[in-house]
């Protein structure tokens, strides 16, 4: 590791920003919970599970990663490789769907 | 020798080789010219481009071999050529894809009228089946892969019982008469090419895969396995026959059908138990 | 955490910053120590393996014909005469959330040298894990017991099993590598190794509490992972 | 223990009279002083810390191009007997078709990941990162190790699976199932696992040397040393290092899967199948998923071999002739390009897979677009040519055969890589004379380039040129005569794979054409122990070569010692002050300014400000 004289520098945050987003990543656990507690179904679960999640991962990302203190050359070098992982989820999505299709349709259904 | 020359030699002998090359393309035998049409348009762009870029790879080595009093050119940049460059180019590549995705619509959208034949294909071999007189085929199941039901047909699907099963590696098709293959394998990948009709797809297990021709050639074809499946893989060969509209006929008679099948084989049966029985 | 100062060099804000940084000479990431930059490009890397687990699954859940089980209801737990959904995931994620609490407290303390409280919560996070494991390890014993193998499932699709033993496998190593790490840094920590600057025992490299943000790094992306793993695998 | 490093100095803000420039303004030469202090480096002592064990790049990075030259010999003896059986069915006795098909796989796997990509990468990019970038070494030296040993032993069990029972898989470079690991298909079982584990290994260590080549070149370049002043060289090696980080990911999940599905008998990429009248184990699976994970790093890793070539080709070329490399920040944005596209175009390799049909259209569109930015390259690299001063060496005709063989392949990439056109060909020869021509060749002339280009920096003799040539020229002419008609044997549509062509009316015909081809095989491949007799006799009895011969811009060059110590720099880092690239600059005495040349001391000539 090289010597970074520079750390002494670098200013901590109060520990109420930490305990605030500790707080708010309970609270949206117990939220995605309470989507399977109530049973919702069909776009309402999907788009909740979906809210909730990202929003954990946003505030773990942003906060106990830090990366909302990180200057933007890091935190771009870091998420734009994931609109590669967008097209890999987004094609795997039609992909599966066409799968199941013929599945269904040739060895259920009847062509 | 001056390198330049070798070099020139060779991009002139591959210029002379592709012209009086003896190994081409077989004759096509299905509606798929038009990919022998992109192809060859592809050949003159590429082909144009890749010579013009190595002759002119060749002048430089002539023009600019090393003098000792000669400076090179000092130019980081010239943003107008490479503007240009940039453009053409694009305008080149356009110009190859526009066609190849028009053709491919028309490969994956499956004329209405084709024939459907299931290709069955396993280590290492093919057998057929082609729908009976209600135009549909069976569904299948490999679990129901045994010796009395040897393309696993479900039972109880009515579709399934007039289907009429060639349990060989050679199928005849109608002439000028479109035909959906739906490839289906039991074990590994497997692709049913054969060269003169240009198509050719994988057989994957657990999915069924398809796509469609209109043979336009009567005469007598190779099939090839084009996707390797195991050391059988080059042995794997089928046959095919294109006839005309009364010698196919003829022939779809002589075929057995899945109901025919299961009679046969359940008085088979009988007769076994009436030989014991005696 | 906020920008550092660097002699003769001007910072600026926003996209033009990142612009003027990746311009500069030296450094593209100004004042993020080598270690701290490798571990970011490390769980980029990291994050492509679980993305291609997660898509595989997906790709396995959603093209089989047969019925996939219902999350809810396996993993649901009797107690005390009811039955309740998801309870043993749910404490999982209260406990993994905790550590995870505990170790952005732990690199806060670091920085400020507070050695006392830095190597504490260090311990508390290594516990969490541990914790977090133990409770993975009777969530699996608790489904083989049920008859799930990661060739065959009782309750439908045979996929179902192997995705969960892979994945929450492969999760759970990363959780039982970081225990370790965790009570390595919690002892030198306490040893005071990053006060005084100690050499490394392989690489032979001088300590600092630069370390402990690193191994936080690694620690809430391993948080980070369960909380898709729960939304993708649990509530699906 | 203190004695084995440096003590840290730190490099404080120099003044311009320090840095070198004695006349001229301040101003004009200054460069921010250093934001770190210098890097802390382990010396080794004995035998096994200094040569084995060692911590220091450009050691590791001889050890890696050592042992990948050493895999990549075998992968050419395996070709050689391919090209036997091809050429002269029945002549070697031993050959069956399991061998054959064995020795396509291991063959296949071995240039690919173990040759090419260990070599550009490893070999290549642990030698040149450090000392074109200006660092004492990679910034982590001990990490560095590992990933040498790691891939040591990635070596080692892919080579044990050659004694294991069944031998090593046979199952074809891309390890598709089920056929990889069902009966049938040779070395399905050990062979198989051992081949996932072996490539298990291989991303793991591969992942350490990664993180080191792109932390080293994003955060400990030197002073005056910015992206954009950096050579190719570093730019193709990085973004490739990039594409390695996020690409090989998928490979370790197929590999690991596939393992499960073998050991476990789980039922990833396992359908219900059907063997010898048995019904298996195993259902519901999707082989197709695996040949997406393939492919989403199988596309990626084409251009982990083809950037660093690419880098590479255009520092050579520019050195060669004299001239700026033409469009320098056409050719970083191309490579950067490049690489971010290659992740968005894995499917072309799945036309005819029976994936879903609409996605032709998709990757079609994507991998044409990926023409534009490789054809800019090319023609960047010509013009630099244009009106340059070209010394014709050896390392000149070796670019010169790059930039035939690449375009090409090139070319017929563009063939394959428009679905229509696809169809016919996929699966035939014709792609096999692409991808040999685009990615064998055309890296392999970069790599012998480079070799003769960077040996008086490595060894401090330079190469013997007469024995370069006959090298080359075999090399290159047998090569094109080997690739080129073959492309003419996928026309006639013979698939590729095949054992034997047997008896097709049209395959026949190309039996003769076979003949050729493995002549000209065997040629080409004793061509290559032409290098190793040259290294030999260079070593022996070759003229120095003193400091900086080829007359280079760019840092590796400027080093205090020939060949470089551990360190790089001795006491004190090189400041750079501008590109790797200003040749023949009109007013300047010699036809070259290095990069450590301070303004001032080229106050008079017209160089353009980089």
């Amino acid at each position: 590791m090289n010597e970074t004289n520079k750390k002494e520098e670098t200013t901590t945050h109060k520990i109420g920003i930490y305990l605030w987003i500790w707080g708010l990543l309970f609270v949206l656990s117990f939220f995605s919970y309470m989507v399977d507690w109530y049973q919702f179904q069909g776009l309402l679960r999907w788009s909740l599970i979906l809210i909730f999640m990202f929003l954990k991962a946003g505030l773990i990302m942003a906060f106990f990663m830090h990366l909302f203190w990180e200057r933007y050359a890091l935190v771009n070098v870091l998420l734009w490789p994931m609109t590669a992982i967008a097209c890999f989820i987004f094609l795997m999505v039609a992909e599966f769907k066409y799968t199941l299709f013929t599945r269904l349709l040739y060895f259920f259904v009847g062509g | 020798m001056h390198p330049g020359i070798i070099f020139f030699l060779v991009i002139l002998g591959s210029l002379l080789f592709h012209i009086f090359t003896p190994w081409y393309w077989t004759d096509i035998a299905s509606n798929w010219g038009s990919m022998d049409d992109t192809i060859t348009l592809t050949f003159w762009v590429g082909g144009g481009v890749f010579i013009a870029v190595c002759l002119f790879m060749i002048y430089c080595v002539f023009k600019f071999s090393y003098k000792e009093d000669r400076k090179a050119e000092y130019k980081p940049e010239d943003k107008k050529l490479e503007k240009i460059l940039t453009w053409a180019t694009t305008l080149g590549v356009v110009a190859l894809l526009a066609p190849g995705l028009v053709i491919w619509n028309q490969y994956v959208n499956v004329p209405k009228n084709a024939i459907e034949i299931d290709v069955m294909a396993w280590q290492w071999g093919w057998q057929y089946r082609l729908p009976g007189k209600d135009g549909k085929l069976g569904t299948t199941k490999v679990i129901n892969i045994n010796d009395e039901n040897p393309f696993g047909i479900i039972l109880e699907d009515p579709n399934g019982k007039d289907d009429i099963l060639i349990q060989s590696d050679t199928i005849h098709l109608k002439n000028n008469k479109p035909v959906k293959i739906l490839l289906r394998s039991v074990d590994v990948l497997h692709n049913w090419y054969v060269p003169q009709f240009r198509a050719k797809m994988d057989a994957v297990p657990g999915v069924i895969t398809y796509y469609w021709f209109e043979p336009n050639k009567v005469g007598e074809y190779e099939v090839l396995c084009a996707e390797y499946c195991g050391v059988g893989h080059y042995a794997m060969r089928g046959r095919v026959f294109v006839k005309n509209e009364e010698d196919y006929a003829k022939w779809l008679d002589e075929q057995e059908t899945f109901s025919d099948l299961v009679a046969k084989q359940k008085k088979l049966e009988f007769n076994k138990t009436e030989l014991a029985k005696k | 955490m906020s920008d550092p100062k660097i002699e003769g060099y001007q910072f600026k804000p926003g996209f033009s910053g990142m612009a003027h940084d990746t311009a500069s000479d030296q450094t593209m990431f100004k004042g993020v120590h080598w270690g701290k930059a490798m571990m970011w490009i490390f769980l980029l890397s990291d994050t492509f393996i679980f993305s291609c687990f997660l898509i595989s699954y997906m790709k396995g859940r959603g093209s089989t014909p047969v019925e996939w089980p219902n999350p809810s209801e396996v993993f649901g737990l009797h107690v005390f005469g009811v039955d309740v959904p998801l309870l043993l995931i749910a404490i999982m994620t209260f406990v993994l959330i905790t550590s995870s609490g505990t170790m952005a407290l732990a690199v806060k303390y670091g920085y400020e040298k507070n050695k006392k409280m830095c190597g504490w919560l260090i311990l508390a996070t290594a516990i969490g894990g541990l914790t977090f494991v133990g409770m993975q390890a009777f969530e699996w014993s608790k489904l083989i017991h049920e008859g799930v193998r990661p060739w065959e499932n009782p309750f439908g699709a045979p996929q179902f099993g192997s995705f969960f033993f892979m994945i929450t496998g492969f999760h759970g190593t990363h959780v039982s590598i970081g225990v370790i790490f965790l009570f390595i840094y919690a002892y030198k920590t306490f040893a005071g190794h990053y006060d005084e600057k100690k050499r490394g025992w392989f690489t032979s490299m001088k300590g600092d509490y630069v370390e402990i943000e690193i191994l936080g790094l690694y620690w809430h992306f391993v948080d980070l992972v369960w909380v898709f793993i729960f939304a993708f695998f649990y509530l699906w | 223990m203190s004695e084995d490093f440096n003590n840290n100095k730190i490099i404080h803000a120099q003044s311009s009279e320090t840095i070198g420039g004695a006349s001229g303004s301040p101003d004009m030469d200054y460069v921010r002083p250093a934001e770190t202090g210098d890097q802390d480096l382990y010396h080794g002592h004995s035998f096994i810390t200094k040569w084995i064990f060692c911590q220091d790049a450009k050691v590791i990075g001889v050890q890696y191009f050592l042992l990948a030259t050493f895999t990549g010999i075998i992968g050419l003896i395996l070709s050689w007997l391919m090209r036997l059986q091809l050429g002269f069915p029945g002549l070697a006795g031993f050959m069956t078709a399991e061998h054959y098909y064995q020795f396509v796989t291991m063959h296949g796997m071995i240039m690919v990941v173990y040759f090419l990509t260990a070599l550009f990468l490893g070999g290549f990019g642990n030698y040149l990162i450090p000392l074109m970038c200006g660092a004492r070494d990679m910034v982590f030296p001990y990490l560095n190790m590992i990933s040498f040993w790691m891939f040591f032993i990635a070596v080692g069990v892919l080579l044990a699976s050659f004694f294991v029972p069944g031998g090593p898989t046979g199952s074809g470079w891309t390890l598709y199932p089920p056929q990889s690991i069902l009966e049938g298909t040779p070395g399905s079982g050990w062979g198989i696992l051992l081949m996932c584990l072996s490539l298990i290994l291989f991303v793991a260590g591969f992942t350490m040397g990664g993180l080191n080549y792109l932390i080293t070149v994003l955060q400990a370049r030197t002073r005056g040393m910015t992206l954009m002043r950096m050579p190719l060289t570093v730019w193709g090696i990085f973004t490739a290092t990039v594409l390695a980080m996020l690409a090989f990911p998928a490979l370790l999940v197929g590999s690991l899967m596939m393992s499960l599905d073998k050991v476990l008998g789980t039922s990833f990429f396992m359908p219900t199948i059907l063997k010898a009248g048995e019904v298996l184990e195993y259902g519901g699976g999707s082989p197709i998923l695996f040949q997406h994970l393939f492919w989403f790093f199988g596309h990626p890793e084409v251009y982990i071999v083809a950037l660093p070539a690419f880098g590479i080709i255009s520092d050579l070329i520019s050195v060669h002739a004299r001239k700026n490399i033409f469009g320098y920040r056409m050719m970083v944005w191309a490579i950067v390009g490049i690489g971010a596209l290659s992740f968005f175009v894995w499917a072309h390799h799945m036309y005819v897979s029976g994936m879903n049909p609409w996605f032709g259209f998709f990757f079609a569109t994507t991998t044409l677009i990926i023409a534009v930015p490789t054809a800019m390259k090319v023609y960047n690299w010509i013009l630099t040519l244009w009106r340059g001063n070209i010394r014709l060496n050896t390392v000149m005709l070796w670019c010169l055969g790059f930039i035939v063989t690449f375009v090409n392949g090139g070319i017929t990439g563009i063939f394959l890589g428009n679905v229509t056109v696809d169809v016919p060909l996929s699966d035939t020869y014709f792609v096999i004379a692409h991808f040999h021509m685009v990615m064998g060749i055309a890296p392999l002339m970069v790599i012998m380039g480079a070799v003769y280009h960077w040996f008086p920096l490595v060894a401090g003799k330079f190469l013997d040129e007469k024995l370069g040539k006959w090298h080359f020229w075999l090399t290159f002419l047998g090569a094109y005569s080997i690739y080129f008609p073959m492309h003419y044997l996928g026309f006639i549509g013979v698939p590729r794979r095949y054992f034997e062509m047997y008896d097709s009316p049209y395959v026949t015909s190309a039996v003769g054409m076979n003949e050729f081809i493995s002549i000209a095989a065997f040629i080409v491949g004793a061509a290559q122990f032409i290098l190793i007799f040259n290294i030999i006799k260079t070593l022996k009895t070759g003229k120095p070569a003193g400091h900086n011969p080829w007359k280079a811009c760019s840092l590796e060059w400027l080093t205090p010692s020939v060949p470089p110590e551990h360190g790089n720099w001795g006491d004190r880092l090189p400041v750079v002050h501008r590109w790797a690239y200003d040749y023949s600059v009109p007013g300047a005495k010699e036809d070259f300014i290095t990069q450590t040349t301070p303004p001032s001391e080229v106050a008079n000539t017209e160089v353009e400000k980089t």
